[in-house]
């Protein structure tokens, strides 16, 4: 059995501290604890968080999915795309872990969760950083089937 | 000299993981990538095209960092070159 | 010491289960669990949730907030909302839990969740819906002070 | 008959919560306001203007829907009216 993963007691390797703010930048094989996630990254200033959590889809039959991961250079890419949207955005707070490993339907693919003073900011933030996410972080997704298994395309030829 | 090599998704399971190559010193990027085309043998087609070259989708690192194809800079003993399909995280 | 809501056990009076879709609107006085309403809203079909939590923000000193409601009406307006935004936008479920009574800074004043098939969707509904709320359902904000107290101004005159 | 009115947030504080107000048969929304008025007293300037309107920002509801602060339908035995400042939620 997986354990959980959020903030007050990451089992991440690659959990990170910066900046003087506990800001969470991971790659895990653990399920992702959305709750603590967005409990740990409250602040006294913020008035908003806005989540965004993918999902295992049911799509056309999946039974699981196996995703893999270029660690490194992933972990390297999500600080990037946290640093590229706390200096575009008037925002406090970006925590990012995407798991890895084998997955069902239902399962949590990767959390994000961004806090801001205001709303219309975290929305924005929120929703950049996963478009961005899926341009450049080296993670690969495998669908099992019952009958079969294909690799996800990619979204961008990039 | 020794390069290792990391393939991911579709072109792990054609190339194997963590593999290493041996190229002459001073080699370039094309050394391991013909290295790799005939590791790959009857797949190869995923990867390269029918003359051989990368197929434009594919995206290639040295030590971590995007490179042409076509870089002509001579590989150091122990880089990491690095070969994988469009991202699809998220 | 207030319990913890989540879907799993309700503690609402006002839960609703709507159209064969464990769909929860409701205003609650106890703590809003984000984790457990997430999992509870997952769905085979969704790959995206994209949730919103307003929280208690620390403004220029405020040490809690008692918030108030009309709560038949306030009800109703979230029902409305909900079914708009489930016309509106191809989003698969929408859970609303709104909390009253006197909560301190970091505390969880709301929380959207949003499930769809696809994550443009879910970023949008869940922005309309927290837009919405904010002008049509009766809930009031005072803020307390070391030295003094204030209701919060509501954004629409309407 | 007898009116019950709810008034929230500052109107609240004013008026008290849950009151209720004693009209004649067939009255109007017009004399639960000027009912109102009067129990507001030195604080009905929040809610009503120096000509005793209500206030452009005030909104009036009978029985959960929103309706005019003219609005000549009567009132019937049992009525709830609720007045309250622009909501402020979320």
């Amino acid at each position: 059995m997986p354990s959980r993963t959020g903030m007050r007691s990451p089992s991440s390797r690659r959990s990170r501290v910066d900046e003087g703010v506990k800001a969470m930048i991971g790659i895990t094989r653990d399920v992702i604890d959305a709750g603590a996630m967005i409990e740990a990254a409250k602040r006294p200033g913020m008035g908003a968080l806005v989540t965004f959590c993918g999902v295992v889809r049911d799509d056309g039959g999946v039974e699981r999915m196996e995703l893999e991961v270029y660690e490194e250079v992933a972990i390297r890419e999500l600080e990037a795309i946290r640093d590229e949207a706390m200096r575009e955005y008037p925002i406090e707070s970006v925590d990012i872990v995407h798991r890895v490993g084998t997955l069902s339907v239902g399962e949590t693919i990767l959390l994000i969760v961004v806090g801001a003073g205001h709303r219309k900011e975290a929305f924005a933030a929120c929703e950049y950083i996963i478009d961005r996410l899926k341009q450049t972080v080296p993670i690969w997704k495998k669908e099992f089937y019952r009958d079969g298994e294909r690799w996800v395309p990619g979204e961008y030829a990039d | 000299m020794k390069i290792r090599v990391k393939a991911f998704a579709r072109f792990r399971e054609i190339l194997g993981s963590d593999l290493a190559v041996e190229v002459p010193d001073g080699a370039t990027m094309a050394a391991v990538l013909a290295a790799l085309r005939d590791r790959a043998g009857d797949e190869s087609g995923a990867i390269f095209d029918e003359a051989g070259a990368l197929r434009t989708h594919v995206i290639l690192m040295r030590n971590g960092k995007r490179v042409k194809r076509d870089d002509s800079d001579a590989l150091a003993d122990g880089d990491e070159v690095a070969l994988f399909p469009p991202v699809a995280g998220g």
